[in-house]
């Protein structure tokens, strides 16, 4: 790996310094009255409608503050009033690039209030599923992340080789976006014959794809002098703020949720690596999302030769009254820790669900690291941090 | 844990996850000791529950029979409590992989709580966030401004008593009306 | 030299009086301007571009898509002309003519054949490169008039873009007119023609070979000029949604459409004669010395030729514009100031020892 | 550099060996077997129960239904007194494709078809009626074989 190994030592420190200079620089320059930008929720950096309040001073953004809110559709006073199974057609609209990935964690708090285990053929498909809507997800945001610089190419690679994998998951489950396959217990279906056979081809059509993109958009020099030393996030603050995934790997935080937190899934039977960085700039996060697509496909070529026979669900009665009780499960989404609070009052649905989505945290650290940032940066920090607006509104 | 926090804690429940209610007035000397000496940086969430069951059900009773009776008791859920509204916040360590939930109530008369967003700066959105949707003020909160409502909503509605709209105005289509055999049933089993 | 009257006379064997002959002039200029913009838009943007990225392109629009282009000049012009209502009227509108009069003032001293050229200065390569600072003017007007922030400031960043990448294209074309001792565009080509590289003149003697470093200098400072991808800041999408053509529609947004890809091919054809020989072919081929012995089929040819050449340099120029992602405006100016500039008067100095040692 | 050389790479990978790109009205590309695209009704089996009425989170099923005295099954017997129905409507407006409905049905009387051609220009039209979902039924495939090492389930 070409780029890895070159010295990454003090680079943080540099960059970090660099960003706080800015601060400095700011308010020594003399007083011209800035003009307050407005990166309307219509703008075409953002996905979907974030709108960010900038004041500038010249290119440079003095004050910036995202307001949210246009897409709110208020999840957790919908999810009071429905059933477990509507809810999880609820649930899978949050982060809808990688919807399979926020059924799963609802699920499985779900079957820990009801202390009901899914059998091992089921848990093994989850987190295949989960992984390949992984993919689904990291890699529209590689194609995405050329369109945020500039370059129109790599966005069309990924569509295409994205186009693989939804037609994977709409085969298994049915729905290409939103599959609704995950049921308290269990699954809801088996596999079609032939899947396992055409996943294994499209893994390897996706590692070329990552190759490719390597190629196009990592060792391109303008890119990472677009991205190296831009919008550093040092260790503490990402942990104040709550940063989680791909964000929090790259400020040098070795916390991955498959690894350190036991769940009933079968991440523990595929030995993959997590990784890190240190430099904690956008080129880092980008690249990590990189490496950790990489790794997705390699977690689901293991666990595809190695899928149990068995039932795919687990005894669970008809109509479900989930116990009293509250629980909590938090899963690695491709966005970050994605976790649900359940409170249930042995009624059919819900008492109040707590739903933590990961790009609530990850852009509430925007106002701090928009700060001294030129205007095209604006858009490279927030590509980087890699947010949906369903995710952060709810 | 409890030796550092000592007698700020009421209440504790440990099932598979740990979960620990502190005293109203220790809420932000508590979250400072966690940072500080138990190693607990990251800030998860900070959101509220409010016990009260909801008057209005799922809206999906029948309009022709009475409105069914429900209860309206005030039941907190793990670690106790005794107001009807309760803040909750996660925090985790970063190296034991370790996490907490921690839990204070609010009183019901006046709900207001200091604000921990200079121990936690990610705590600053979502005490926004709580105070819009469940009216619970922040003493010492920079902004209290409106997270994602608009500026001149009134009323909090994740508070169980705040109607769902949706619900309201359109009558159920699940209320079975198969009209009965013209004339009484002759006895026919239905099938 | 022949004018074009005595071309026509010949060729056509008409005798085409003054009135005729300036008739004949402006119309070839606008097809000399408006048919290579055509090609490069169908064949680059729609077809190349697509087939880069792993799909097919416009298909519907006639046989292969060949008649899109027409479809999308329809469709532009049935559009709805907005005037925003706090613009500055007069100037909005005057904007995106200026930008396309400098494309067609830039066409005016482009040599296509022996005889066939429009105007023959002496200053030739000056007076291109004057013009060529005109559209600056245009698109600050647009920037500034259309009262739009995103404009105002894709405005300002063209101004700074275009004015700092006129230095290393100026400086890179000095090494070429120090080579071939004249600003004459026909004399150029004529140089590169019969000139010879020690003492081989099978080749002729391209400046491409010779002035290597000038032609990448040359080709990044166009590629700047016609704020392409890598330097495409005035026109980011993703940050000022389309620069100063934002509050654009309609015809006028056609005009500026026009007028990008226009500068597009004219700077092409203007590389091809300064690098690659213009129209002509190597005449050792022919044996032809002067330029007066040309045969005058080439009057024919030499525009075909012109063409292959400006497709060949138009390909680089799209190849990098859909490869690269963007630079911004501080790292774009340092790299003119810093790296352009230098080089090309390093370049400049290497020629003229060169010049004085042979 | 090396970016260059991939969409060179690519342009010449495009003409050679084809786009990925499928010409919409021209070609059509079969969606899976399972795919989720409109929900067919067997009327024969439907008894209108309610119950995917009821567990529809958008509310968008709407059934009428009346009882009615049907012939004896056997000769001698009495006759059954059975549910009719007079309107099942799917509003294809408010659906959102969940497929709880399909679940539910104790009765196998809806079924996914893979069809997903039947856009309206008005958005009245969505609302399908009972012949409607009738004429989907001929569309919906036969269920797929379940992969190897899937035990074989009832339904």
């Amino acid at each position: 790996m070409s780029i890895t190994d070159r010295v990454l030592g003090d680079r943080q420190r540099l960059a970090y310094i660099a960003s706080q200079a800015a601060d400095a620089r700011l308010n020594v320059e003399l007083e011209t009255e800035g003009m307050t930008l407005n990166i309307g929720p219509q703008h075409p950096a953002t996905h979907g409608t974030l709108r960010i309040i900038a004041r500038l001073d010249g290119e440079q953004v003095v004050w910036a503050e995202p307001s949210c809110g246009y897409m709110h559709r208020g999840y957790e006073k919908l999810a009071e009033v429905r059933t477990y199974p509507q809810v999880t057609t609820l649930v899978n609209r949050i982060d809808w690039l990688g919807s399979f990935a926020n059924e799963v964690p609802f699920i499985l708090a779900a079957e820990k209030l009801m202390d009901v285990e899914a059998p091992a053929r089921a848990q093994h498909i989850r987190t295949i599923l989960f992984e390949l809507s992984r993919i689904a997800n990291v890699s529209l945001f590689l194609g995405d992340l050329g369109v945020q610089m500039g370059a129109i190419t790599p966005v069309f690679f990924a569509f295409r080789d994205r186009e693989y994998v939804l037609n994977l998951i709409e085969g298994a489950t049915g729905g290409r976006f939103h599959p609704n396959f995950d049921r308290i217990g269990g699954l809801k279906d088996d596999l079609p014959k032939g899947w396992i056979a055409e996943t294994k081809a499209v893994m390897k059509k996706l590692r070329t794809f990552c190759d490719q993109i390597e190629d196009l958009l990592f060792g391109n020099e303008i890119f990472q002098s677009r991205t190296r030393g831009i919008g550093v996030i040092p260790r503490d603050v990402a942990l104040q703020y709550g940063l989680s995934g791909a964000n929090l790997r790259a400020s040098g935080v070795d916390w991955d949720l498959r690894r350190d937190h036991p769940l009933p899934m079968a991440w523990n039977k595929a030995d993959w690596k997590v990784w890190t960085h240190p430099d904690g700039d956008s080129f880092a996060r980008c690249w990590i999302r990189l490496q950790e697509t990489r790794e997705a496909t390699k977690i689901v070529d293991q666990l595809i030769d190695t899928i149990p026979s068995g039932p795919i669900m687990a005894k669970v009665p008809k109509i479900i009254k989930v116990p009293e009780g509250e629980a909590w499960v938090s899963t690695e989404n491709p966005l970050g820790e994605m976790g649900y609070y359940v409170v249930s009052r042995g009624e059919l649905g819900p008492f109040r669900v707590k739903i933590r989505s990961a790009s609530f945290n990850n852009i509430s650290i925007a106002p701090w690291v928009l700060r001294g940032v030129y205007v095209p940066d604006i858009v490279t920090v927030l590509a980087s941090l890699y947010f949906i607006l369903g995710d952060i509104d709810r | 844990m409890k030796a550092a926090l000592g007698d700020r804690v009421v209440d504790s429940f440990h099932k598979d996850d740990l979960w620990l209610r502190v005293r109203t007035d220790a809420w932000k000397s508590s979250m400072r000791t966690l940072r500080d000496t138990l190693g607990f940086h990251y800030f998860s969430f900070l959101s509220a529950i409010d016990w009260m069951p909801s008057p209005y059900g799922r809206g999906e009773d029948d309009p022709t029979e009475p409105p069914p009776v429900r209860d309206t008791t005030i039941r907190p859920g793990y670690a106790g409590g005794d107001t009807r509204m309760q803040v909750f916040a996660r925090v985790g360590n970063p190296v034991s992989h370790v996490s907490v939930i921690v839990k204070v109530d609010v009183p019901d008369a006046q709900p207001t709580l200091d604000s921990i967003h200079d121990v936690y700066a990610g705590a600053n959105w979502h005490e926004r966030e709580t105070h819009e949707m469940f009216g619970i003020n922040f003493a010492g909160h920079p902004d209290l401004r409106n997270m994602y409502l608009p500026v001149d909503f009134e009323g909090h509605p994740l508070r169980k008593d705040y109607p769902l709209l949706a619900r309201m105005i359109k009558p159920w289509p699940g209320i079975v009306d198969v009209e009965p055999l013209p004339g009484g049933s002759e006895g026919g089993d239905d099938e | 030299m022949i004018s074009a009257v005595q071309l026509s006379a010949e060729v056509l064997a008409v005798e085409v009086p003054y009135w005729g002959q300036s008739l004949l002039r402006v119309l070839g200029g606008i097809v000399a301007v408006l048919l290579p913009a055509g090609t490069i838009v169908y064949v680059f943007l729609f077809k190349m571009m697509s087939f880069m990225q792993s799909r097919l392109g416009p298909m519907e629009a006639g046989p292969y898509g060949s008649l899109q282009l027409v479809a999308e000049v329809g469709k532009w012009l049935q559009k709805e002309d907005i005037l925003p209502t706090r613009a500055d009227a007069r100037v909005f509108k005057m904007a995106p003519i200026v930008v396309l009069v400098s494309t067609f003032l830039l066409v005016a001293v482009v040599p296509f054949g022996p005889d066939a050229w429009f105007t023959n200065f002496e200053a030739g390569v000056f007076y291109a490169l004057a013009v060529s600072s005109l559209s600056v003017l245009g698109i600050l007007m647009a920037g500034w008039a259309s009262a739009n922030k995103y404009s105002l400031l894709g405005g300002l960043r063209a101004a700074g873009q275009l004015i700092a990448y006129e230095l290393p294209m100026v400086l890179a074309v000095i090494g070429v007119i120090i080579q071939a001792e004249t600003m004459n565009l026909q004399q150029i080509v004529l140089a590169q023609n019969t000139g010879s590289i020690f003492g081989f003149d099978g080749l002729g003697n391209p400046y491409v070979l010779t002035q290597f470093v000038g032609f990448i200098i040359f080709m990044i400072a166009v590629q700047a000029e016609l704020t392409q991808a890598p330097f495409d800041m005035p026109i980011a999408e993703s940050e000022l949604v389309s620069g100063y053509m934002t509050e654009y529609s309609g015809f006028r947004f056609l005009i500026f459409f026009i007028g990008e890809f226009a500068t597009a091919g004219v700077f092409a054809l203007i590389a091809s004669v300064l690098f690659l020989g213009g129209w002509g072919i190597p005449f050792a081929w022919f044996g032809w010395t002067d330029i007066d012995v040309v045969a005058n089929w080439m009057n024919l040819v030499g525009p075909v030729i012109m063409i292959t050449k400006m497709m060949l340099v138009a390909f680089i120029i799209m190849w990098v514009r859909f490869s690269y992602p963007r630079f911004r405006e501080d790292q774009l100016q340092r790299f003119a100031w810093k790296v352009l500039i230098p080089l090309s008067l390093a370049n400049i100095a290497a020629t003229s020892i060169f010049k004085v040692v042979m | 550099m090396k970016g260059l050389g991939v969409t060179l790479g690519t342009l010449f990978e495009t003409v050679t060996k084809g786009a990925n790109t499928v010409q919409y009205p021209h070609e059509k590309e079969a969606p899976p077997t399972r795919a989720r695209g409109v929900i067919a009704l067997h009327e024969g089996n439907c008894t209108s129960c309610m119950l995917c009425a009821r567990s529809c989170p958008d509310w968008c099923i709407y059934i009428e239904g009346h009882k009615e005295l049907a012939p004896p099954r056997r000769e001698g017997g009495k006759p059954r007194q059975v549910n009719k129905l007079d309107r099942f409507d799917i509003d294809y407006a408010l659906c959102m494709y969940c497929g709880i409905c399909v679940e539910v049905c104790p009765f196998d009387a809806l079924f996914w078809s893979p069809e997903y051609e039947y856009s309206e220009p008005r958005i009245a039209d969505l609302l399908h009626d009972m012949s409607k979902l009738g004429e989907w039924m001929e569309t919906v495939p036969e269920a797929p074989e379940l992969e190897a090492g899937a035990d074989k389930k009832k339904k």
